[in-house]
């Protein structure tokens, strides 16, 4: 890896600027009370001491993207005999994401294995995924909130996995790490000096952030415990009782990464398009004959918390479908808290 | 085909099939001339006039929505118009909360008799909807407005409409 | 779906101000359509034939039809495609004359237009469901409403029919106005003389019931299957034992009230029976004028009553009947002759409405059938008689013609030269209407024969003037201003909804026009059908009508609901509401609204659900309107298929 | 005994007839409380009372359909109650109410400004206190004290049913409802001001960084449909999915609009918005329109009929237009 690099953060908005000459670049900025991640342009306030409301996932994996257009026409011999052209496109434009948290972007390592998997390898996502490169930005400890958890999930406030270039916040500015080649790329940029004499201010900040988060609770048994529960109609209805089922949870999170597929046809042309979807709504498993076996909150948050913590590390080597962000939690309109329930369900197995 | 551009604008109605498409049809047997931007949706009582038909027509991007159902007393479904009323009333006192001018929806009521009513109200609506020109979209809204909205800068000039 | 689009020229009413081979060329790029014509008329014979063949030909499942109005022709098109082995509700039309042809003059903008309002029809169609009727039993009973001439045809034709036929009356007689004319036009015959036995008949057929001095509270229910709650208004008289015989009549102090069915020319008693052919023939007390009421003492008619019918403690009584159709024959009222200040009607005693002279001229009436004129009971001999008041006078908001009074008035002059030989009638008259058999030449004997003088103009006003009403006027074929010197002055009052017919109307969820007259379906093709189901009009409650006329609508409507009555079982119009009961949350807002109590709540599973009982729904859609989650659609007009003509609209 | 004691025990009593008493307690850190489902005694001496309760537990009484449940009301969720009675949603025997006066709530969005004023994070709370006045928050390492009446919902400052409209036991005195309000709410007033182009900029801004959670609707204790909402169908389809401001803002004039005459104005659809998008102010503009029109306000009588679904012959405050 190359050398730890600085930037003052006076220089950072001529590094955005070259940034954006060639890419889109995503930062967070703040909106009404949220904070989201917007294309960057000159004069923008980027916000890089709290974690954004929303994390950066709509960059690789879009709200809602269309999978092709189709246009019919007709055979003007027989206009009974449709003609149909599709047109489909899976390019992406180039985009850096710039100043998520760490978490946000490992985020993406769980959908990886499922979108770049070799059975049905997603286009869509794969094209999205390699033209974008994060620059994420480690917390220091004032940036450590009460919902964070990702030391629980095998991470940590500076991890750079699924990151490219890590920024560490330093007095004046920023340390930047490079994590891949394609990071690397990004550092050689005239804005960006040696950082070598920033480096050990740097590695102190990681360990005051970590230090912040404490000792995290062993959830290896999560996934049996899971399992163990999943019969357990009262444990459930206990735990989602004040569930009202939105999907502030998923939505929000930088794992969730289900989808729908609708159709919008316009007279004789049409859209396919994938949207996100939350298992929390009732309409996610809701079969055509009006079947539902995922009838109520409790199935489904029992789905929810089963899928992060036990179904997906059981299928991809004991990796946990949760980067710790605690969005869930901060972001749920009810306080619903999912470190709770695992720590419920590892209870109950335990006896 | 859509509207004749430059000529006219989109102006969606909806009428209660017994008085005021009657009407419609009325001021058509009398050579009753209008303008011919009106496209007119038959539904079966403006009782079944939902609002959310008129602000989504509206927010989809149409530039002016009519609605005419039988007069107050006289539905052939006995109530329906009252309700709808009710409803279009509480509709027309919302829409310009959201930023939809709202003189670009009128709701009145014409019997099967009165085609020179009909035709009066066409032919006023669409002149309404002329002067106040294409509807402003809520995809094409300006940059410049965006970014008053973002620093917070709205509403700071005069042009008040009250809500 | 293949759909078939055919673009009528509807001769060149629609092509006129249409290209409507571009509309349907243009069709043929719409989705789903694989087949579009023009057709020179879609509803004639060749034309629905076209159509038939093209379904076969092009194995369509779905047609639209642009043409006229679908209130006109829908149900046409509709057994067409059904002929055609089509579910006929897999049909939609695009109305492109009356909202089309027929109001612009601009071709392309029509054409255009016309392509919009295609476009929006397929679209429907697209989402439209083969839908098909339930049956459902009727009550073969009638009720007439208003026992005029019109209402006693239609009660007479319907119970010859064999139907059980309830006929309420407001006032205590049935015989309506006819029953207060001398004579009739252009046969000079005596009206009660022809209308008295039809009356007889009424009372005395096995399969009416009367209800007279009764009026209509509150109508529920639908076509086959109406409850009619009906007000018997007290009289004060037992009429079960009422033998008719008017010896209260005689002794009763109260004799000078304005009698109502004089015209109020002349005075009637408290206790009374208005004429002696009335029918039923029993009396009624008023309680404003009875001394007994007003007073709380007399009781003699009580005392002198030989049946003992007399019964001050009688109140209102509501009976409920139930019936398959109604007819409404409500009739009309006269023009308020005071609103014309000019002409002293009202203020003075001797200008005087048209029907009043009738009563003067009647051997039954308050004169005993000599001319005598109100104010000092002397005989005319100048008559002035004014038409069109009250009638053609956009002043007074009434332009329209009351259709009668030209030929009434001839009568009266011809009556009044009969009754006072040296007499002399004048006319003002706008101009004569006279289109009947026989009718010109009626008034050509008034003229000619009996020596009244036609004067073209208005008048301008009548004033009193040493014992004599003078009228001023103008003649505008001599160009001159004219002046009669009148011993009376009688006025054609013009003909208005009857009191109460907007009322009448809401209750029977028929329309009316601005004037109070009821609408009929169609003004040509169906003038005695109503936009409601089962409800037929009769008579000048639809408009002005003169006798045969009114006869001929009564017989009319009899065919109608005889016609209606013929099946055993009805078809409902599948066009209901539905409920899906997978998305209902049972919330029972549907039930609040429904005008027609036509939802129910049910259990299903443990969980409430709304049930729309299919018979009792109209199809309004206003539950599919208030249903938030879109649990109950109206079929045919679902919120998918609105949304699909508002999105077609909107796309472009 | 201390009210909230007196409360406990009056839940008590009744809780072996009840399947549960919903209520709040201690949430994940100390700003933020939760709803607690009480079923056992245990639970119930978690229940806590005060201006942390922002919640609107009424919100969840018509999924316990045919089971009786206990629900602690603060005045504003007292409304929410009778409005799903008056709407058949729920069923009077089946609810026991517990009511105590109520003295307002915080908005957690004013008090995260407030901490952010002050450079720390509102996701770093060590401690919260409260004295009836004012509202004490300790996070990053200092305390902030911001009075209960700056931080307080809109709703709380001109509440006028401080005490539950309807409740089978009460505990407490009733105290009095607060001034009714002089202007309209700032949210409002601002929306007022602007013309309505700027209006439409409002609402597009606004509305693009919805992410369509639909916590706002389902945090609603009205919104009744939820799981078949036609928001989210296709029969009827009257959204796509769209990531578009357009359809996003349908969706709030769905929501508003099937509100209409029905909303208490309890703020939780802008309350439970995880982007803080100001959409209490679509509600609040609406019930002022029914307020004018119809003199009405939701759930303060069971026994009345929601202004849309009944008319009169003759409408006081309709004009209709003369053509």
């Amino acid at each position: 890896m190359a050398a730890v690099k600085y930037i003052a953060s006076d220089k950072l908005p001529d590094w955005l600027k070259s940034l954006a000459a060639k890419s889109r670049v995503l930062v967070p900025v703040a909106e009404g009370g949220g904070v989201v991640f917007r294309p960057y342009a000159p004069g923008c306030r980027p916000v890089f001491d709290s974690d954004a409301t929303a994390p950066p996932k709509g960059a690789v994996f879009p709200a809602c993207q269309e999978l092709f257009r189709y246009e019919q026409g007709k055979d003007p011999e027989d206009p009974g005999k449709p003609t149909l052209k599709l047109i489909a496109s899976t390019e992406a434009e180039p985009t850096v994401v710039f100043g998520a948290k760490p978490c946000g972007a490992r985020g993406f390592l769980i959908f990886d294995r499922v979108y770049i998997g070799k059975k049905f390898p997603d286009p869509y996502y794969i094209a999205a995924r390699e033209a974008t490169v994060f620059v994420t930005m480690a917390c220091a400890a004032a940036n450590v909130e009460n919902t964070c958890f990702c030391h629980w999930v095998g991470s940590g406030p500076a991890d750079g996995s699924g990151s490219d270039v890590l920024l560490t916040p330093v007095a004046g500015g920023y340390t930047a790490e490079a994590v891949t080649d394609k990071g690397a790329a990004l550092l050689e940029d005239p804005a960006l000096a040696d950082g070598a004499a920033k480096a050990d201010e740097a590695a102190a900040v990681k360990a005051a952030a970590r230090e912040v988060l404490g000792e995290a609770p062993d959830i290896a048994a999560s996934p049996a415990a899971l399992l163990a529960a999943f019969d357990d109609a009262d444990f459930w209805r206990d735990q989602s009782d004040k569930c009202v089922s939105c999907g502030a949870c998923t939505y929000l999170c930088p794992t969730c990464y289900c989808f729908t597929i609708t159709d919008e046809p316009k007279g004789m042309s049409g859209r396919r398009m994938r949207s996100w979807d939350a298992c929390m709504h009732f309409q996610f498993t809701l079969e055509a004959s009006g079947h539902n076996p995922r009838p109520t909150k409790a199935h489904r948050l029992k789905n929810r918390v089963g899928h992060k913590f036990s179904y997906y590390p059981t299928l991809h080597d004991g990796l946990v479908a949760c980067c710790g962000c605690g969005r869930c939690i901060k972001s749920c309109p009810v306080s619903v808290d999912i470190r709770e329930i695992v720590q419920n369900a590892v209870a109950r197995a335990k006896g | 085909m859509p509207v004749l551009t430059g000529k006219e604008l989109r102006i969606v109605g909806f009428l209660c099939n017994w008085c005021s498409y009657g009407g419609a049809d009325t001021a058509g047997v009398g050579r009753f001339g209008q303008p011919t931007d009106l496209r007119i949706i038959r539904v079966p009582c403006s009782g079944r006039i939902d609002p959310l038909f008129i602000a989504k027509t509206l927010i989809n991007g149409a530039d002016g929505v009519l609605v005419s159902g039988c007069h107050p007393r006289d539905c052939h479904y006995a109530e329906g118009n009252f309700y709808a009323r009710r409803r279009l009333e509480v509709l027309k006192r919302f829409l310009p909360i959201l930023g939809i001018d709202p003189g670009r929806f009128d709701y009145t009521w014409v019997s099967a008799s009165e085609g020179q009513r009909w035709q009066k109200v066409v032919t006023v609506f669409t002149e309404q909807i002329h002067a106040l020109g294409p509807a402003p979209r809520f995809d094409a809204v300006s940059a410049d407005m965006l970014a008053k909205a973002a620093a917070g800068a709205l509403g700071q000039g005069g042009n008040r409409v009250a809500a | 779906m293949r759909i078939g689009v055919f673009i009528c020229h509807c001769g060149s009413n629609i092509e006129g101000t249409v290209d409507t081979a571009t509309v349907a060329k243009a069709s043929l790029d719409f989705p789903e359509v694989v087949y579009a014509t023009d057709t020179m008329y879609a509803c004639s014979e060749p034309g629905q034939d076209g159509i038939i063949q093209a379904i076969k030909d092009k194995n369509l499942t779905g047609v639209v039809v642009a043409s006229c109005t679908p209130r006109m022709h829908e149900p046409t098109f509709r057994r067409a495609v059904e002929r055609a082995g089509l579910n006929r509700y897999m049909f939609e039309m695009a109305n492109i004359r009356e909202h089309v042809s027929w109001i612009g003059k601009d071709r392309e903008a029509n054409t255009n237009k016309s392509v919009d309002l295609v476009r929006i029809a397929i679209e429907k169609l697209r989402r439209d469901a083969p839908l098909s009727p339930s049956k459902f039993s009727i009550n073969k009973r009638v009720m007439v409403i208003g026992g005029g001439v019109a209402g006693i045809q239609a009660a007479l034709d319907c119970a010859d029919g064999g139907l059980q036929v309830v006929l309420v009356e407001r006032e205590s007689s049935i015989g309506g106005k006819m029953a207060k004319l001398d004579k009739t036009f252009p046969t000079v015959d005596c009206s009660s003389c022809i209308l008295g036995p039809k009356m007889v008949d009424v009372a005395q057929h096995e399969n009416i019931t009367l209800h007279a001095y009764s009026e209509v509270d509150a109508i529920g229910g639908y076509v086959g299957n109406f409850q009619v709650q009906v007000k018997k208004k007290a009289t004060y008289v037992d009429w079960t034992l009422c033998t008719g015989c008017g010896a209260c009549m005689e002794k009763c102090p109260s004799k000078k009230n304005p009698d109502r069915f004089n015209e109020k020319i002349g005075p009637c008693t408290s206790i009374n029976i208005p004429f002696p052919q009335a029918i039923p023939k029993k009396a009624v007390i008023d309680p404003t004028t009875c001394r007994q009421f007003v007073k709380g003492k007399c009781g003699v008619c009580a005392k002198v009553c030989p049946t003992g019918a007399i019964k001050y403690d009688m109140a209102d009584e509501i009976v409920t009947e139930d019936v398959g159709a109604i007819v409404a024959a409500t009739g009309y009222d006269l023009f308020d002759i005071s609103k014309v200040t000019e002409y002293g009607g009202g203020r003075y005693p001797d200008v005087i409405t048209g029907l009043q002279y009738e009563r003067l001229l009647s051997a039954s009436g308050p004169t005993g059938g000599h001319i005598k004129r109100p104010s000092d009971g002397k005989e005319p001999k100048n008559v002035v008689f004014i038409q069109c008041v009250g009638s053609r006078d956009k002043s007074l908001d009434r332009p329209y013609c009351s259709g009668f009074c030209c030929m009434y008035t001839a009568k009266q002059a011809i009556l009044t030269k009969d009754h006072i030989p040296d007499s002399q009638s004048y006319v003002f008259y706008m101009d004569i209407r006279s289109p009947g058999k026989m009718y010109d030449e009626f008034t050509r004997r008034a003229m000619e024969e009996y020596g009244a003088r036609y004067i073209r103009g208005r008048v301008a006003m009548v004033y009193p003037k040493d014992g004599k009403m003078i009228v001023r006027g103008a003649d505008t074929l001599a160009g001159t201003q004219v002046e009669v010197e009148a011993d009376l002055v009688v006025l054609a009052a013009g003909a208005e909804a009857a009191v109460g017919a907007p009322k009448l109307a809401e209750k029977l969820r028929i329309s009316y026009d601005k004037y109070g007259f009821f609408m009929e379906s169609h003004p040509k093709l169906k003038p005695v059908e109503t936009n409601t189901a089962g409800v037929y009009l009769a008579g000048s409650c639809q408009g002005p009508k003169d006798i045969p006329q009114s006869v001929g609508q009564g017989s009319a409507a009899a065919a109608k609901v005889l016609a209606l009555f013929s099946k055993d079982m009805l078809e409902s119009d599948p066009q209901i509401s539905r409920v899906d009961i997978k998305r209902c949350v049972g919330c029972g807002k549907c039930i609040i609204t429904c005008p027609f109590k036509a939802i129910k709540e049910v259990e299903f599973r443990g969980q409430k659900k709304a049930e729309v009982i299919e018979t009792v729904c109209q199809g309004c859609g206003l539950c599919t309107s208030t249903c938030p989650q879109g649990a109950i659609q109206l079929s045919h007009f679902t919120d998918n298929q609105i949304l699909a003509e508002v999105n077609a609209l909107c796309q472009s | 005994m201390s009210r909230l004691e007196e409360l406990k025990t009056r839940i008590k009593e009744a809780l072996p007839g009840l399947e549960c008493v919903i209520g709040w307690q201690k949430g994940y850190d100390p700003l933020h409380n939760t709803p607690l489902f009480m079923r056992t005694d245990a639970d119930v001496d978690k229940l806590e009372w005060g201006p942390l309760n922002v919640h609107n537990p009424a919100v969840y009484l018509p999924t316990f359909t045919g089971k009786k449940v206990g629900v602690v009301v603060k005045g504003c969720d007292s409304r929410s109650v009778v409005e799903l009675l008056q709407e058949n949603l729920i069923n009077r025997d089946n609810v026991v109410i517990f009511g105590m006066p109520c003295t307002g709530v915080i908005d957690l969005s004013k008090v995260k400004a407030r901490l952010a004023g002050a450079g720390v994070s509102a996701g770093t709370v060590t401690a919260v206190t409260d004295d009836g006045k004012t509202v004490s928050v300790t996070a990053g390492g200092q305390t902030t004290a911001m009075p209960l009446a700056e931080v307080r919902a809109d709703k709380c400052g001109r509440c006028q049913f401080p005490n539950a409209v309807l409740a089978d036991a009460y505990v407490g005195d009733p105290i009095a409802p607060a001034a009714p309000a002089a202007a309209a709410d700032a949210d409002l007033a601002a929306l007022d001001a602007m013309s309505v182009p700027e209006r439409m900029a409002f609402w597009r801004y606004h509305m693009e960084r919805c992410i369509r959670c639909y916590a706002c609707r389902n945090a609603c204790p009205m919104c009744v449909c939820r799981d078949h909402c036609i928001a989210q169908s296709r029969e009827p389809h009257w959204l796509t999915q769209d990531d578009t401001a357009t359809e996003k803002l349908m969706f709030q004039v769905v929501h508003a609009l099937h509100l209409a005459g029905r909303c208490t104005e309890c703020g939780e659809c802008q309350r439970a918005c995880p982007m803080d998008i100001p959409v209490l102010a679509l509600k609040k503009h609406l019930n002022r329109t029914i307020r004018d029109l119809f003199d009405y306000q939701a759930g303060v009588d069971p026994q009345a009929i929601p202004p849309l679904l009944q008319f009169k012959l003759e409408e006081d405050n309709i004009k209709e237009r003369s053509w």
